[in-house]
């Protein structure tokens, strides 16, 4: 194992030069998540837009601090979602979810992942994993939060705790 | 060590699972081979066992959870593979276990819930959603039964005098089997919590855990079952046994001392409030308040008895090698042995089911006109461990009009000729202190 | 198993001791040799401290203080000789020690004395004499530092939920010292606890327990110290340090995990309720009620960690024998030269004393532009295990305004070739992350 | 180690033969003493008389049910004990504990100890040290109780419970 296969020039680019960083409005819900192993915090804010039926994520910001996998990967996550219909944007998000997890045992599919790709690595790190989720983890919640005027997750609540403990 | 094929009652093969346990073969008093006959206290551990915790420490050991080194990536593998290894023993999910001391403290982690939560919803500190069923008003009441270990009664005991809930117990037979007849008494809307045995550590009995988890679903209280007497002596499965929760020990089941389980329900883990409170176990802390983990973590403060998971995970293999159905098996024949042998033996009583039905090998008796503590100094200058006194169910004894027994309990690696030296041994109790 | 001459700091022979640890010489990674640097969250353990456990389980193993057999006889005295052995260690008698599972619990079993005792004077259940001491009134008051491990913040910041007390603490200077010019203000007559870290994890301090406790005597306050970070590090004399109780850990001493202490005053033992409540522990059980045994076994319900306890005394028993004063010498040296380096890197800033005056060996550091967590990763690939995070300290690290840092925590078996390697490392970091 | 030096026949003899037994009055204080690891119990009082500034033990009578050792050591110590001057009996006592808690290591003073010297197997076998000092323990209690008439202990506390754990 190599550190430079965690580390790829990629995730170190996106590191330096996010993209999409910064808190925006409009957006209808933002959640606040935590990492309470290394106290890292990112706050994730989501729009999405209704045309013919069809849900479209048209903006997802974001702000905080962490290490390079997690800051890389919200910047990742933010060119990947941005501007995809929801359904394809849960899709990503759930590839990308079973690449981080699968200790190096599935081998992504760069059509779906683009860029994403390049955190294959992390996954044989088990204690980057949750850097890596981190911001996934959020947008996902947050969807979720959208969904239901009614929530059953406050933001301080299950996923992000869920997430926390793996 | 030597694991044969599971399940294949007539392969039992115990001078090959002898030689596992080292111990076993070791002298007492004058040179008298050891015969091990308390295992209801606690049991000997195999060299399989021993090795695991050993290499853990001599490859893998650091503090878990914690760590972006690679030890600490290793340790907190093996400790969550352990989870998830004696998880699957008892039928249960990998999250739905915690780790605690012992099984006394599973059985305090579950009191403490009940106390905490009443506390403080009385100071309107922030509870889990769900904490209200965790919440007591005077008058709730709390049914044990009259055969606990006095681990599974005192922490009650503690939680109602602290909040002015009511104890009940649910009475014993003559013969030592639960009083079902007196349970609708006993168990009524006002129960919050039944939390019984499944295997009594004095009389040996098995109790109808079907019957009496009915009665609780009933009146809709959390059911509790003590399984330190049967996760290391037969299969059990939690959900079969459609409980909330089971808490039990390692060290009777082969594994390390230093460790017990929790098992619960993961809804009901997620209702309740910490117990043990520090490091690991936080979702944000500042000065002036935290908020917690998600279970099991939210019951694991500090740095975990990871060597001893570890260990306990590698009993568990060592056990389901064996086969649970063919110890239960091999258990049966031996306690079977055992009662006929006793019940040949004049002035023996046997205290406790005399009857090899829903029994486990947990076998007491008195001697007549020889005081039980007697009785097990004359058995260990034989060689034989028993145990004598009350056994950590004193009231049971009051009950049964005993003030102790001597008990013999084998275990899987016991065979009948360590029950023939027991029985001899017992023909000689009473000449020897002119009582016959 | 090398054991040299005690205090003999010239003598002091790391490739025997190094020896001693056969963890030590394991490689991680790309087959780097490991460097562990993480000892302030566990450390490794010596073979005479595996070989204690192991020995115990293959030779005596059994169920302590019940039984009337040779086996039960054995582990009894191997138990209670630990309990002395360890006891002396911090100069405490052997009945003033409490086995726990960690050192969180030892805290824990603390705070709860004084919730017990406060729920219980409320709902008029019996106490022990003198246990009124622990009875809490809304607004008095409980004191820690801003330098606490979450294992001695977040149990007194539950303790004050549940009974209305208030929580103060003394706060840290920028070079991470204890604000003593504040501290008359935070100690005062409604003060009924002070209970804080003799040595930091995260920064290193080591606090001035002469002051603190002069003040906390003033105004008749429970003095508690935190010694996971002091007892494996120097020597700790509970008499001279005039406190009430000590917690410490078993596995940051090379001692086994699931084995923490508590050593208090008699007398404050013999006031406190009891904690977790069961077998063991009682002196009389009815159904309808109990008396407990006095101290220690009040506080030790259920089958204890024996082998646990028969580790830690063999790991107090290596200790001695290189001698402490040795162990504290080594490691300040150690820590000079560690953070003269760290000093010498660009980009590099130490969290926590940077002189070596009243400083243990942890020390931890951020650097400019890379999170510390690619640090401890970065550290990793080269075989050094150093600890990322809040390092439970996480209301430190926000008042010393980093979100975590790296730690390196030298130990008895680390030289100054291990540190060099580290240092190293922590050069190339910058470079890597295209930072410098 | 044999079996018979712990059972001497002259503590079976006491055991089926106890000297003394019974609860009798007159009495001074009245203690109730519990070994918790076996649940047996004894009660002894203790009625002491002061003649010319000398105290002495005028009776001990004792009632409950144990073990052979204890209830052998209940009747040795009546009849060593009963009609000596108080210092005498207290000074009895101490070299009994003393005998009983030294592993093996004492040689026991027959002058002193008369038929208590069968006890020393006892001292070899550390579980059935509590039985033989539970009469001696309950003796010595009751006999600081009836010295402070404003005891320091109840029968309850701290005599009894430090022994209950040794
Ligand atoms: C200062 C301090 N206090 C308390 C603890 C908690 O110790 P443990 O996790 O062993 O209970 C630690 C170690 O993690 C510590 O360093
Ligand atoms: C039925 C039963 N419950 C509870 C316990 C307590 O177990 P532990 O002492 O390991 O906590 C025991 C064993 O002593 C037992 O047999
Ligand atoms: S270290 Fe905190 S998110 Fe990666
Ligand atoms: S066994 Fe109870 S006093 Fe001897």
């Amino acid at each position: 194992m190599d550190l430079n296969s965690l580390y790829q020039q990629i995730i170190l680019d996106h590191y330096k030069n996010p993209v999409g960083k910064g808190l925006r409005e409009p957006f209808d819900v933002s959640v606040h998540h935590v990492n309470p192993t290394c106290g890292d915090e990112l706050d994730v804010r989501v729009h999405l837009v209704e045309n013919d039926g069809v849900t479209t994520v048209d903006d997802i910001s974001y702000d905080g601090q962490g290490c390079s996998i997690s800051q890389a990967s919200a910047s990742v996550m933010y060119e990947l979602l941005q501007g995809q219909e929801l359904t394809e944007a849960l899709a990503i998000e759930g590839a990308f979810h079973e690449m981080i997890s699968s200790r190096g045992t599935i081998e992504p599919d760069e059509e779906v992942l683009g860029d994403a790709v390049a955190f294959a690595g992390v996954s044989k790190y088990p204690a980057r994993v949750k850097c890596a989720l981190l911001a996934w983890m959020a947008f996902k919640d947050a969807v979720v939060q959208t969904q239901s005027a009614s929530s059953l997750f406050s933001s301080h609540d299950a996923p992000n705790g869920e997430e926390a403990t793996t | 060590m030597t694991l044969i094929a599971p399940d294949s009652a007539t392969a039992w093969d115990l001078s090959a699972i002898r030689a596992d346990f080292p111990i076993l073969s070791r002298t007492v008093r004058n040179d008298r081979p050891l015969v091990y006959l308390d295992n209801a206290a606690t049991s000997q551990k195999p060299t399989m066992v021993l090795d695991a915790e050993r290499r853990y420490y001599e490859t893998s050991n650091a503090a878990v959870h914690r760590g972006a080194h690679q030890l600490a990536e290793e340790a907190t593998e093996q400790y969550e593979q352990a989870r998830a290894r004696i998880a699957s023993f008892v039928g249960g999910a990998p999250d739905e276990l915690v780790f605690t001391r012992n099984a006394t403290e599973a059985l305090n982690l579950l009191s403490y819930a009940f106390l905490n939560a009443t506390v403080k919803k009385a100071a309107g500190a922030e509870l889990p959603a769900g904490a209200d069923r965790f919440v007591l008003a005077a008058g709730d009441e709390i049914v044990v039964t009259e055969m606990e270990h006095h681990a599974n009664l005192v922490p009650w005991q503690e939680l109602c005098d602290k909040t002015g809930a009511v104890l009940r117990w649910i009475g014993i037979t003559d013969d030592g089997r639960l009083d079902l007849a007196s349970m609708a008494e006993v168990i009524t809307d006002r129960t919050r919590v039944v939390s019984f045995t499944h295997q009594s550590n004095l009389l040996g009995t098995i109790n109808p855990v079907a019957e009496v988890v009915a009665a609780a679903r009933r009146v809709g209280a959390v059911v509790i079952l003590d399984a330190c007497q049967s996760v290391p002596h037969m299969p059990v499965d939690v959900l079969a046994l459609d409980i909330d929760a089971l808490t039990w020990s390692g060290h009777k089941m082969l594994g390390p001392t230093g460790i017990g389980c929790l098992w619960a329900k993961r809804e009901l883990l997620d209702a309740m409030p910490p117990f043990i409170t520090g490091g690991s176990m936080i979702e944000q802390v500042t000065m002036e308040r935290s908020t917690f983990a998600p279970p099991p973590q939210r019951f694991e403060a500090g740095v975990p008895m990871v060597a001893q998971a570890v260990g306990l995970a590698a009993a568990c293999e060592y056990l389901d090698a064996l086969g649970m159905s063919a110890v239960a098996a091999h258990e049966h024949d031996l306690t079977s042995y055992l009662l006929a042998g006793l019940e040949q033996i004049e002035g023996v009583t046997i205290i406790g089911p005399t009857n090899n039905i829903d029994r486990g090998s947990a076998v007491s008796f008195v001697v007549d006109g020889v005081h039980p503590h007697d009785v097990g100094q004359f058995l260990d200058d034989r060689g034989i461990a028993a145990r004598v006194g009350h056994h950590c169910a004193w009231p049971t004894c009051r009950r049964l009009g005993v003030p102790a027994t001597t008990r013999l309990s084998p275990y899987l690696y016991n065979g009948r000729h360590d029950l023939d030296e027991a029985l001899d041994a017992v023909r000689g109790v009473r000449p020897y202190f002119g009582a016959a």
